[in-house]
C-alpha cells in the first residue's frame, strides 16, 4: 500500500501513522524531531514551576500516574525542547505508562485533596539529597541477544536474536539502562531494521513493535584508498536509492498500461463478439518488433563514405585489407539487391481489404509485472522517512558524502555510527539534521587524527556544534560502563544536560521509533557518576523498589 | 634609532628571563611551595576538607586543613609560592603505576634464552621516550618498569620517575612468568610441567654453592629463594596461578601474582597464600571477567592493585578509568584510590616515599577538579618532588 | 491382489542378495520370550504368526501351524523394528549445490549397496524415511525405504514421501539470504500459477466470445514449479531442519506465511527455545531431534558447564518427540566438542534410547521415540512401528532386554523375511575374532 | 556465585567430616566377586568405619536411604590427563624428560574433572603426554574434594611406537630450520627404541661408576636408576602389535617392571602378554578408531580377562572416550563378564596403581569413595545419583 505514495510533497500532508510529525524539510532549519541541542534557550519561566497546581489535582487522582521527586530531576528534551536538570525539592516528576508526563512545580502550600482521591502512587526519595531521578537510559548499539556466530543479521535484527540469552541483568540493575538497541548488520548494501529489547528484571526481555532504524553498510574501501576516492563510498547507496525511485515509477507505470490493457481487451472481445472467427482462423498475434540482434556488428556500408568511417575505427595496420574485404562484399550485396528487385512482383495498391480485418484490432499484450523486491520496498520506507537510514562511517570523508547524499535525496532522518572524525564534519552534519552515535569501543583506524581522548572530545565538541549525539557500547558487558565514558565527554565541555540526553532520548531516537518507554529510574546518585546505583524502577505502572545494590 | 634597539634590547631581554625562570621551575624546587584545595585525600579514606600543603625541596613539610576558607596557615611565613586550585579541587597522592613496559617495548624480553635473571629493567629504561610524557600527563608520578612476560625469568625490574635518569638503587622486584607467552615456544622450558623442572634444577645448584663462586644469574635468584627480594609472577590460567603459588610454598618466595586473570575459580587457594594481585587495568577492552574481578578479590580480603600496562592510547585515560570503572563494580572509593596509591607502592617497597600525603614523603601530588574517581573530573596539575610538571589550562 | 504380487517380487529380490547378505529366509512363527508391543504393555512367552508379510495374531499359548517356518526366539526380547523418521544416509551424495530444487527425488540417488544400509540392519532399523541433506534450502522428495532390496524401487515403502527443507545456510551466504531465496521461489511459483489461471481466464473470454477456434488451453503449468505448489496445497509434508534456536522464529514464521503442512527437525540448541516449540506443537507441528543428546551447556555468567538432553527438555514440556539417528555418526570418531559433537555409540538407536532413559526420560517414551512416533509422522501406522493385527511383521529380536548391558540385536524380520542374523553377519566376526562359524579365530 | 558454591563445599567437607553416614538398603559391590545384598557401609570421619550384614550402627549416624540403588567404590580411571590442557602435553624441549611431574601442570578446577566425578570415577592417574620418548612421572589424584594427591610419582611414562617421532623434522630439505628443537630424533619407532636403550645404558653407567660427587646422576638419571632397581614402575604406551612384543623384550632386556597402557592390538600378541604376566591397563573399548594404525577390536578385554591377565579398563587419555563406566559396559558388550568388568575399573587399577590400600575397594579402613548408582552400574540406563569422595558428597543430587 504504501508503494502508492505519490511524491514526497504529498507525503508531507498524509499522516504518516507511524513516525512523529513530519516537518517540511528545510535543508537549513533543524527537522523538528531532533531536538535543539546544545544552544541552550534561557528557560523563559522560574526553573520547576512549568505546569500549575490543576494540572497536579488531575494527575494525582489518575491511578496510571507515577509521582517522583529526588534529589535532582532530569526531563529529557523531546521534539526540539533542551533537557533540564531541575532541582528536585521544589517539583514532581510524573510518568505514565506512555512516557515521562512531564515536571509540575510542587505547591508551595500543602494541596487539600482528599486521601481517597489521591490514586497516583507517589515515590519521594528527596530526604537523600543526591538521589536522581530520569527515564530508564538505553545502549544505542548494543550487541546483547546477537547468537553468538550471528556473522550477519542482514534480514534485521528482530528474527535473529537469541531473546533467551541471560546475564543482562546487572546492566538494569546496577547502571540503569531499561533499553537496548541491537542493530542489524552484515555485507555491503541494505540492511534489515535492528531491534529495540526492552529489559525487565521481573518480565524479562521482550522486544518492541515494528523495528525502526534500518542499516546501510557502506562498501569497506581499502584504507590506502586517498580522501578522494573515499568520497565514492556512497556511490552504491546513491544507486541504490535512485534504483528504489524507478522501481516506484515502474510500479506507477505498470498501473497506468494495465489500466490501458483492461480497455483495449474490453474492446478486443468486443470486436470479436460481432463477428467470430470461422474454424480454423487464429487472430494474428501483435508483429513482434525486430529484436536488435544481428544489426550492429558485421554492417556491410552502402556507400564509400561510410565506408572510409568504419575504417577510421580500424587500427590503421589492417585498413587496407579490410576495405579489400568490405568492398567485395559491398558489390556482393548491390548484385543480390538488383536481383531481388528484378524477382519481387509489384505490389498491388489495392485497399480492397475487408473493412472489419483492418478494424480488427490485434490481440492486447498483458504489461509485464515488476517482480517484487524487498530491499527496494525497504529504500522506499527510507526515502519517506519512515525508517531512519543507518550508516557506519568513520573519516571526515565518507561523513560528508553521506550528509551531501542525505540533502540531495532530502532524507529526513539518518544516524550515523561510529563517526570518529565526526568534529571535522560538524557543521555539514547538523545542515542534515543527522544524528551521530559514538561507540567508544571502536579504535580509531589508522590515517585518522584523533583527538585525545577521541571519543570523549569528539563527542563535545558535537554537542557543542549542535548536532545531537547518543552513546553505543557496541558489546555487552561494557553496556554497564556506558554512563562512564559518557560521564568523560563532560569533563571535555559536555553539559551534564546534554550528556544524560545521549544516554535516554537521543538513543531512543537513533533507533528511529520515536514513542519509546524507557520507564523511570531513580538512582542513589547522578548516574554518570560511578557511585550511583539503581534505587527504584518504574515501568508501565509497576513499581520495582531494590534494596541497595543487591 | 636608539628606542628601537632598546626597545629590542628589553623585548630579548624579557624572553631570556622568561625562558630562565620556566626553566627553573622545572628542576630546581621551589623552596617553600603552599598549594591551597578544597579536600585533600592525604591518605586513602583520610581527608582534610578545606586542605592546604606546604612542600619544600622536593618533600611535603606539613599538611592541614583550615578551619573557614580564608583561614590563614600558620606555616604561612615559611611558603614563598602559593598556589590556591579553588574549593571544589581535590588533591590526591600521585598515582603509583607498579608494572608497565611504557617506552622501551622490544627490548625488556631476552627472545634466545628463557631464564635471564641476571638482567636489569634499568638498563632498557629511555627516560625520555613519549610514552612517559604522557602517562605523566596522565597522573603516573611513579612506576616500575618491568621485563616482559616473555621469558620464564624475564630479570629484575626498576623503580623510576617517569621523565627523569634511573638512579643506581633503581632495582625493585624480581619478575618471572608462567604464561602462554613464556612457554610455548622453541627453548627451553616448553610447559609447566618443563617449567617447574628448570626452576628445581637450578635451585639446586645454589644449594652448595659458596656466593663468591656464584655467577650473576645465580646470585640474582639466590637473592629471592628464602624471600629476599620480592617476586612478581605473572600468570592468567587457574593452572598457571596454582603453579605459581606452589613455586611460592617450596622455595618460601616473597611473592605477588601480576594479572591472575582466572583468580576467581582459585580464589581459595589465593586467600590460604596471603599473596597481593596486580590486576589488569580496566577500560574499553575488559572482559566479563576481568569487570568482576576486583569485586571477587574485596570481598575475599585479597590486596589488589591495578597496573598500567603499557597504557597505549585507548581512548581513555589509564589508571583513571581502572578507578572509575572499580567504584562502579561496588568496590569502596577508598579501597579503589589505594589500589592505585599506597598498594601498588607496599608492593614496590617504596611505600615510605610515595603513595600518600603525609609529612616526609616524596612531593608528588595530583589536582583534579572533582573527586579523582569520577570521569567526570579533570587532571588540573600533576606535581612531582614540588615542581608543577604539567597543567591543562581548559 | 497388487500386494502379493510387490511381495513376491520382494520376496524374490531378496533371496539373490548381494554376498554381504546372504541370509534371506521366510518365517511366519516366532516365538518369543518376552513381546514389547509398543503400546506400553508387554506379553510373556507370546507367539506371533506372520502371513503374507503382515502379523496374523500375537497372543500367548497360540498353536503353531505344522509347516510353519518358525523363528525359536524363547528366551528373548522382540520389539517392532526402529522406525527412523528422518535421515540423510544410504546416498553417496546427498546434497545438491543449487538452493532451491525441489523437483528432484531420493530414489535417484539411494544405493541399496551402501553400509549405512548394512548398518541399519545390524542395529534393528526396519523402516528409515531416506531425504536429501541439510544443505539446500529446498533439497528435494525424501522415500521411505527398508533397509532390504536390490534396487530402490524394492525397497520402498512410500515412494513420495516427504519435501526436504532447510534453514542451514551454505558456507559463505548469510542466513537471511537462505530465508530470503525459500520465499522467493515460493513467490514465483504463486506468481507463475497467478499467470497460468490469469491467461485461462483470458483464453476461456475469448472461447466464449468467438475470439479463438482453439478447442482447450494447452498451456501446462511448469512441473519444476509443481512440486512447490504441492507445498503450498498442504498436498507434501515440508521436513524442516532447523540447525540452531534462533531460527525457529523464521521457521514458524515460514509455516505461517504459506500455511506448509509441516514436521521440524531439530538442530543442537534448538532446545534453548523450548516455549516456541510448545506454540509448534499446538499447531500440531511433529518434532524430531537430532542426535546430539548430549550437549555442554556454559553457563555465561558462572562458566559452569552441565550436560543437557534436549529429548529431557522436550519430554518435561509434554511433547512427544521422534528420534533419528541420521547416518553421519557412524563415520569415524569425533571429538566431544564443547556442543557436544555426536559420538559414533549414537549411531546405534539404542544407545539414544539409553542416553535419554539415563537423562530422566521414562523407558517407554525413549522406546516409542523410535518406534510409534516416527510411524505416526510419516502417517504408516497401519504399517509400522507396532505388534498388533494387520501390520508389517517389522521385528527385531534382542537377546536380552534394552536395559541389559549384554543386550544386541540378534535377528530382524522385515516383511516376514528374516534379514540379519547376527551370528551370520561379517562385520561382526571381523570385529571380535570369531570365524563365521561361531568358532574363535586365535586358535588360528 | 561461584565463590559461594565453593565456600559452601569447603564448609560442608569441614562439616561433614565429622558427622558418620550409614548407607542401608542397597546391594554393594565391594570391589571383588559380584553384588551382595544387605550389606551396610558406615563411614567416619572419611573412612570406611565399618562393612558388614548387621553391624552396630553408632547413634548420630546420619542415615542415608538407598533403598532398591547400587553401591560401588568409586571408579579408578589408570590412565588419564585429567586437568592437563591436552592428551599431549609434555615438556617438548627434550625427547628424554622422565623427570618432569606431571603434578605441576594440573588444574584442579579444570571441568574434566567435574565431568569425571558426575559419571562415578573418583581416582585418576594422570601422566604426561604421548610426544616424548620418556614422557614423565605420574600422579594418582582424587577427581573432587580438599586433599586431591593420593601418590605422586606413581610411575614413568615410556611411549613406544610413531608418536614420539611425529613432531620431529629428519633432515634440513624438509623446510624444518635446523636451529629449531625439533630438528631431532626420533623419526620413527626404531629410532624411539634406540632413544630408551641409550638413556637406559647412560642411567646404568652413573649408577655403577660411583664416582662421588663429581658424576652425580643428574634428575632424570636418578628416575631412570630406580626404574632398572624395579623401583619405580614403567607405564609405557603400546598399542601396535609389534610394539606390545618390543615393550616385552625392553621389560626382559632391562628387568624393568612395565605396565602395557592402550594394548590395543592386545589380542594378536595374547600369548606373549599371557606369558610375561605383565598388566595391561587397556583402551576404551567403544571406540572404533585406533590409533598410530592399531586396528581396535570389540573383544580385546574379553579375550585378556578370560586368558587371566590383569586386565583394567581406562579412557586411555583419549577425548572420543566416553565415560568410564559406559566403557565398562561396552567391554561387557564385547563378550566380558560383569565382575570382571567391575573389578577392571575399582580394584584391579588400585592394585596396579599400587594405592589399593586406600581406595578401589570397600574395606575397613579405605577411603570412603563411594558412588552411588540409579541401576546396575553397568546397565545403559544407570546414573550416579550420588557420589562421595572422602566421605563427602561433591555431586549435588542429579535430577
Amino acid at each position: 500500500m504504501n508503494r502508492l505514495l505519490l511524491n514526497p510533497l504529498l507525503a508531507l500532508f498524509l499522516p504518516i501513522a507511524s513516525t512523529a510529525a513530519q516537518g517540511a524539510f528545510k535543508p537549513d532549519k533543524l527537522p523538528e524531531t531532533w531536538p535543539e541541542a546544545g544552544k541552550t534557550k534561557k528557560a523563559a519561566k522560574k526553573p520547576g514551576a512549568t505546569k500549575d497546581t490543576a494540572a497536579l489535582r488531575k494527575l494525582l487522582g489518575d491511578a496510571s500516574v507515577t509521582l517522583v521527586r529526588a534529589g535532582k530531576l532530569f526531563l529529557p528534551g523531546k521534539l526540539g525542547k533542551t533537557p533540564r536538570i531541575v532541582d528536585g525539592k521544589k517539583s514532581w516528576l510524573a510518568y505514565r505508562a506512555g512516557g515521562v508526563v512531564g515536571l509540575f512545580a510542587a505547591p508551595d502550600q500543602p494541596l487539600e485533596i482528599a486521601a481517597n482521591e489521591v490514586k497516583a502512587k507517589m515515590l519521594d526519595f528527596s530526604d537523600k539529597p543526591d538521589s536522581f531521578a530520569g527515564p530508564g537510559l538505553c545502549d544505542a548499539d548494543s550487541r546483547w541477544f546477537v547468537a553468538s556466530d550471528a556473522g550477519d543479521l542482514s534480514v534485521g535484527a528482530k528474527g535473529q536474536l537469541e531473546i533467551w540469552q541471560e546475564g543482562w541483568k546487572d546492566l538494569v540493575l546496577k547502571s540503569g539502562i531499561t533499553t537496548v538497541f541491537v542493530p542489524a548488520g552484515g555485507a555491503v548494501g541494505t540492511s534489515g531494521p535492528g531491534v529495540l529489547v526492552k529489559l525487565d528484571p521481573e518480565k524479562g526481555a521482550t522486544q518492541l513493535g515494528r523495528p525502526g532504524a534500518s542499516y546501510y553498510q557502506l562498501e569497506r574501501l581499502a584504507t590506502r584508498s586517498t580522501n578522494l576516492t573515499r568520497g565514492a563510498v556512497v556511490k552504491s547507496l546513491r544507486k541504490a536509492l535512485e534504483g528504489a525511485k524507478n522501481y516506484k515509477k515502474a510500479d506507477e507505470k505498470w498501473k497506468k498500461d494495465f489500466e490501458a490493457y483492461q480497455k483495449k481487451r474490453k474492446d478486443f472481445l468486443a470486436h470479436y463478439k460481432k463477428n467470430p472467427l470461422k474454424a480454423g482462423e487464429e487472430v494474428k498475434a501483435a508483429p513482434a518488433r525486430p529484436t536488435r540482434r544481428g544489426r550492429g556488428r558485421g554492417r556491410i556500408p552502402r556507400t564509400k563514405e561510410e565506408l572510409e568511417k568504419m575504417l577510421e575505427r580500424v587500427p590503421p595496420a589492417m585498413r587496407d585489407r579490410i576495405r579489400k574485404q568490405m568492398e567485395a562484399r559491398m558489390k556482393a550485396a548491390a548484385d543480390k539487391a538488383k536481383a531481388d528487385a528484378a524477382k519481387a512482383p509489384k505490389k498491388t495498391g489495392d485497399k480492397a481489404k475487408p473493412d472489419d480485418k483492418k478494424k480488427a484490432p490485434p490481440r492486447p499484450k498483458y504489461p509485464k509485472k515488476p517482480k517484487h523486491d524487498r530491499t527496494k520496498e525497504a529504500l522506499l520506507r527510507i526515502l519517506d522517512g519512515k525508517t531512519v537510514l543507518r550508516i557506519e562511517a568513520h573519516r571526515a570523508a565518507e561523513i560528508k558524502a553521506v550528509t551531501k547524499l542525505a540533502l540531495e535525496f532530502k532524507l529526513p532522518r539518518i544516524v550515523l555510527v561510529g563517526a570518529t572524525e565526526a568534529f571535522k564534519a560538524a557543521d555539514e552534519l547538523r545542515k542534515a539534521g543527522a544524528l551521530v552515535v559514538i561507540t567508544p569501543q571502536t579504535l580509531p583506524r589508522q590515517g585518522m587524527d584523533t583527538l585525545e581522548e577521541h571519543f570523549a572530545a569528539n563527542a563535545a565538541k558535537l554537542a557543542a556544534a549542535g548536532v545531537p549525539v547518543a552513546f553505543g557500547s557496541r558489546g555487552k558487558e561494557q553496556g554497564a560502563m556506558l554512563s562512564l565514558y559518557a560521564a568523560r565527554s563532560v569533563a571535555h565541555g559536555m553539559p551534564e544536560a546534554q550528556a544524560l540526553q545521549a544516554l535516554t532520548q537521543n538513543a531512543i531516537d537513533a533507533a528511529g521509533t520515536s514513542k519509546v518507554d524507557t520507564g523511570m529510574v531513580v538512582f542513589s546518585a547522578n548516574p554518570l557518576s560511578p557511585t550511583a546505583h539503581v534505587l527504584c524502577l518504574i515501568r508501565g505502572s509497576q513499581v520495582v523498589r531494590l534494596q541497595g545494590d543487591k | 634609532m636608539v628606542s628601537r634597539r632598546i626597545a629590542f634590547g628589553l623585548v630579548v631581554g624579557g624572553a631570556l628571563a622568561l625562558l630562565a625562570q620556566s626553566a627553573t621551575a622545572q628542576n630546581a624546587a621551589p623552596n617553600g611551595l603552599l598549594i591551597r584545595a578544597g579536600k585533600a585525600w592525604v591518605a586513602p579514606g583520610q581527608a582534610l576538607v578545606r586542605a592546604s600543603l606546604l612542600v619544600k625541596n622536593g618533600k611535603i613539610v606539613d599538611a592541614v586543613a583550615r578551619p573557614t576558607n580564608d583561614a590563614k596557615e600558620t606555616f604561612l611565613d615559611q611558603a614563598d609560592s602559593v598556589r590556591d586550585f579553588g574549593k571544589n579541587a581535590v588533591l590526591t597522592a600521585g598515582f603509583v603505576d607498579v608494572h608497565t613496559h611504557a617506552g622501551s617495548d622490544g627490548e625488556l624480553a631476552e627472545p634466545v634464552e628463557s631464564f635471564t635473571p641476571e638482567l636489569r629493567a634499568s638498563r632498557a629504561y629511555d627516560a625520555w621516550a613519549s610514552a612517559w610524557k604522557r602517562i605523566t600527563a596522565r597522573g603516573v608520578t611513579s612506576a616500575v618498569l618491568a621485563p616482559d612476560d616473555r621469558n620464564l625469568a624475564g630479570g629484575i625490574a626498576a623503580f623510576v620517575d617517569p621523565g627523569l635518569a634511573a638512579g643506581s638503587d633503581a632495582d625493585n622486584y624480581f619478575k618471572m612468568s608462567l604464561t602462554g607467552a613464556a612457554l610455548n615456544r622453541e627453548r627451553r622450558p616448553t610447559s609447566l610441567m618443563g617449567a617447574a623442572d628448570y626452576l628445581r634444577e637450578r635451585a639446586t645448584e645454589l644449594q652448595n654453592l659458596a656466593p663468591a663462586k656464584m655467577t650473576p644469574a645465580q646470585r640474582a635468584l639466590a637473592a629471592v629463594i628464602g624471600g629476599g627480594q620480592s617476586v612478581g609472577i605473572a600468570c592468567s590460567t587457574v593452572r598457571e596461578i596454582h603453579a605459581a603459588l606452589d613455586a611460592t610454598t617450596t622455595y618460601q618466595l616473597r611473592t605477588f601474582l601480576i594479572h591472575a586473570d582466572e583468580a576467581e575459580e582459585c580464589l581459595a587457594r589465593i586467600v590460604g597464600a596471603k599473596v597481593p594481585v596486580v590486576l589488569r587495568p580496566l577500560g574499553l577492552q575488559s572482559s566479563r571477567k576481568q569487570l568482576r574481578l576486583p569485586g571477587v578479590l574485596q570481598k575475599a580480603g585479597v590486596a589488589f592493585a591495578f597496573a598500567g600496562e603499557n597504557d597505549q592510547d585507548s581512548g581513555l585515560p589509564g589508571l583513571q578509568t581502572s578507578l572509575a570503572i572499580a567504584v562502579r563494580q561496588g568496590i569502596t572509593a577508598a579501597d579503589a584510590l589505594a589500589s592505585v596509591t599506597t598498594r601498588p607502592a607496599q608492593i614496590a617497597g617504596q611505600s615510605e616515599r610515595v603513595g600518600t600525603l603525609f609529612t616526609g614523603r616524596d612531593a608528588d601530588i595530583l589536582v583534579w577538579s572533582g573527586e579523582p574517581w569520577d570521569l567526570r573530573s579533570r587532571l588540573l596539575a600533576v606535581i612531582r618532588n614540588g615542581t608543577i610538571l604539567h597543567e591543562n589550562k581548559q | 491382489m497388487m500386494r502379493i504380487t510387490l511381495l513376491i517380487a520382494a520376496n524374490a529380490a531378496l533371496v539373490s542378495l548381494t554376498p554381504a547378505q546372504r541370509v534371506a529366509e521366510e518365517i511366519t512363527a516366532i516365538k518369543a520370550g518376552t513381546v514389547w508391543i509398543g503400546n506400553g504393555k508387554t506379553l510373556k512367552n507370546a507367539v506371533i504368526l506372520i502371513k503374507d508379510g503382515r502379523i496374523e495374531k500375537v497372543g500367548q499359548g497360540l498353536e503353531i501351524p505344522w509347516n510353519a517356518k518358525v523363528l525359536d526366539a524363547g528366551k528373548r526380547w522382540v520389539m517392532p523394528a526402529w522406525v527412523n523418521a528422518h535421515t540423510s544416509g544410504g546416498m553417496d551424495q546427498a546434497n545438491e549445490n543449487i538452493q532451491v530444487t525441489p523437483y528432484l527425488t531420493v530414489l535417484d540417488s539411494v544405493d541399496p549397496s551402501q553400509a549405512f544400509f548394512e548398518a541399519s540392519r545390524r542395529y534393528g532399523v526396519g523402516t528409515l524415511h531416506v531425504v536429501p541433506g541439510n544443505a539446500c534450502a529446498v533439497g528435494g522428495r525424501g522415500m521411505v525405504v527398508r533397509p532390504a532390496g536390490k534396487t530402490p524401487e524394492q525397497m520402498a515403502l512410500v515412494l513420495r514421501a516427504g519435501m526436504k527443507m532447510s534453514l542451514q545456510p551454505k558456507r559463505g551466504s548469510s542466513r537471511s539470504r537462505h530465508i530470503a531465496e525459500i520465499m522467493k521461489a515460493f513467490e514465483d511459483a504463486k506468481a507463475h500459477r497467478a499467470e497460468w489461471e490469469r491467461k485461462k481466464k483470458e483464453f476461456d473470454e475469448d472461447k466464449k466470445n468467438g475470439a479463438t477456434t482453439k478447442k482447450e488451453f494447452e498451456d501446462k503449468i511448469d512441473k519444476l514449479k509443481q512440486p512447490l505448489l504441492d507445498l503450498l496445497d498442504r498436498k507434501t509434508t515440508a521436513y524442516l531442519y532447523i540447525p540452531r534456536a534462533s531460527d525457529v522464529p523464521a521457521a514458524l514464521e515460514l509455516v505461517k506465511t504459506y500455511r506448509l503442512s509441516a514436521v521440524f527437525v531439530l538442530g543442537g540448541d534448538c532446545y534453548k527455545a523450548i516455549d516456541l516449540l510448545t506454540a509448534a506443537h499446538r499447531q500440531a507441528i511433529p518434532l524430531i531431534l537430532g542426535e546430539t543428546l548430549e550437549i555442554t551447556d556454559k553457563d555465561p555468567v558462572t562458566e559452569e558447564e552441565k550436560i543437557v538432553c534436549p529429548a529431557r527438555i522436550l519430554y518435561d514440556a509434554g511433547i512427544p518427540f521422534a528420534l533419528t539417528a541420521t547416518g553421519s555418526g557412524g563415520r569415524g570418531s569425533r571429538g566431544r566438542g564443547a556442543s557436544g559433537g555426536t559420538h559414533p555409540a549414537m549411531a546405534m538407536p539404542w544407545w539414544q534410547v539409553a542416553t535419554c532413559v539415563r537423562h530422566g526420560v521414562p523407558e517407554r517414551a525413549a522406546l516409542e521415540a523410535f518406534t510409534t512416533i516416527p510411524a505416526r509422522i510419516l502417517g504408516l501406522t497401519k504399517r509400522v512401528g507396532q505388534i498388533s493385527e494387520g501390520l508389517d511383521a517389522n521385528l527385531q529380536v534382542l537377546s536380552a532386554a534394552p536395559m541389559e548391558p549384554e543386550c544386541q540385536v540378534e535377528n530382524l524380520v522385515v516383511d516376514g523375511i528374516l534379514i540379519y542374523d547376527r551370528k551370520r553377519d561379517p562385520r561382526v566376526s571381523e570385529l571380535t575374532g570369531q570365524t563365521t562359524t561361531g568358532a574363535s579365530k586365535e586358535q588360528k | 556465585m561461584r565463590i559461594a558454591l565453593a565456600l559452601l563445599l569447603l564448609s560442608s567437607a569441614l562439616a561433614a567430616q565429622g558427622d558418620t553416614l550409614v548407607l542401608r538398603g542397597a546391594r554393594v559391590f565391594t570391589g571383588q566377586g559380584d553384588f551382595q545384598k544387605g550389606l551396610v557401609v558406615i563411614v567416619k570421619d572419611g573412612k570406611i568405619a565399618a562393612i558388614g550384614r548387621d553391624i552396630p550402627v553408632p547413634q548420630g549416624a546420619k542415615e542415608v536411604d538407598c533403598k532398591d540403588k547400587w553401591i560401588t567404590p568409586g571408579f579408578v580411571d589408570a590412565m588419564t590427563a585429567l586437568g592437563l590442557t591436552s592428551m599431549n602435553e609434555n615438556e617438548e624441549s627434550n625427547e628424554v624428560t622422565p623427570q618432569v611431574r606431571a603434578i605441576n601442570a594440573i588444574d584442579p578446577e579444570a571441568q574434566n574433572f567435574k565431568r569425571a566425578v558426575a559419571g562415578g570415577v573418583t581416582t585418576a592417574y594422570i601422566m604426561p603426554g604421548q610426544m616424548n620418548v620418556f614422557g614423565g612421572l605420574g600422579v594418582v589424584y582424587k577427581t573432587a574434594g580438599k586433599s586431591r594427591v593420593v601418590r605422586e610419582d606413581a610411575g614413568v611414562r615410556m611411549t613406544l611406537g610413531q608418536m614420539p617421532g611425529s613432531g620431529n623434522r629428519s633432515f634440513r630439505g624438509f623446510g624444518g630450520s635446523p636451529t629449531s628443537i625439533y630438528y631431532r630424533r626420533p623419526n620413527n619407532r626404531m629410532g624411539t627404541i634406540w632413544e630408551v636403550r641409550r638413556a637406559f645404558y647412560d642411567a646404568m653407567d652413573v649408577r655403577e661408576t660411583n664416582l662421588g660427587p663429581q658424576l652425580e646422576p643428574t634428575a632424570a638419571q636418578r628416575v631412570l636408576i630406580s626404574a632398572l632397581d624395579r623401583k619405580m614402575k614403567v607405564r609405557t604406551t603400546a598399542r601396535h602389535g609389534q610394539d606390545i612384543r618390543t615393550a616385552l623384550r625392553l621389560a626382559e632386556e632391562f628387568g624393568i617392571a612395565v605396565i602395557l597402557d592402550d594394548a590395543t592390538e592386545a589380542y594378536k600378541t595374547l600369548d606373549y602378554v599371557v606369558a610375561a604376566g605383565v598388566p595391561v591397563v587397556a583402551g576404551p573399548p567403544s571406540v572404533q578408531a585406533g590409533f598410530d594404525g592399531s586396528t581396535p577390536h570389540l573383544d580385546t578385554l574379553a579375550l585378556l580377562a578370560r586368558a587371566g591377565v590383569e586386565v583394567a579398563i581406562s579412557t586411555a587419555q583419549r577425548p572420543d572416550a566416553l565415560p568410564l563406566v559406559r566403557e565398562a559396559g561396552f567391554a561387557v558388550r564385547g563378550g566380558m563378564d560383569r565382575a570382571a568388568a567391575l573389578a577392571a575399573v575399582t580394584s584391579v587399577p588400585a592394585k596396579i596403581l599400587g594405592v589399593d590400600a586406600r581406595v578401589g575397594s570397600l574395606d575397613k579402613g579405605k577411603d570412603a569413595d563411594i558412588v552411588l548408582w540409579s541401576r546396575h552400574p553397568l546397565s545403559p540406563y544407570s546414573r550416579a545419583v550420588r557420589v562421595w569422595v572422602d566421605g563427602v558428597p561433591v555431586t549435588k543430587p542429579s535430577r
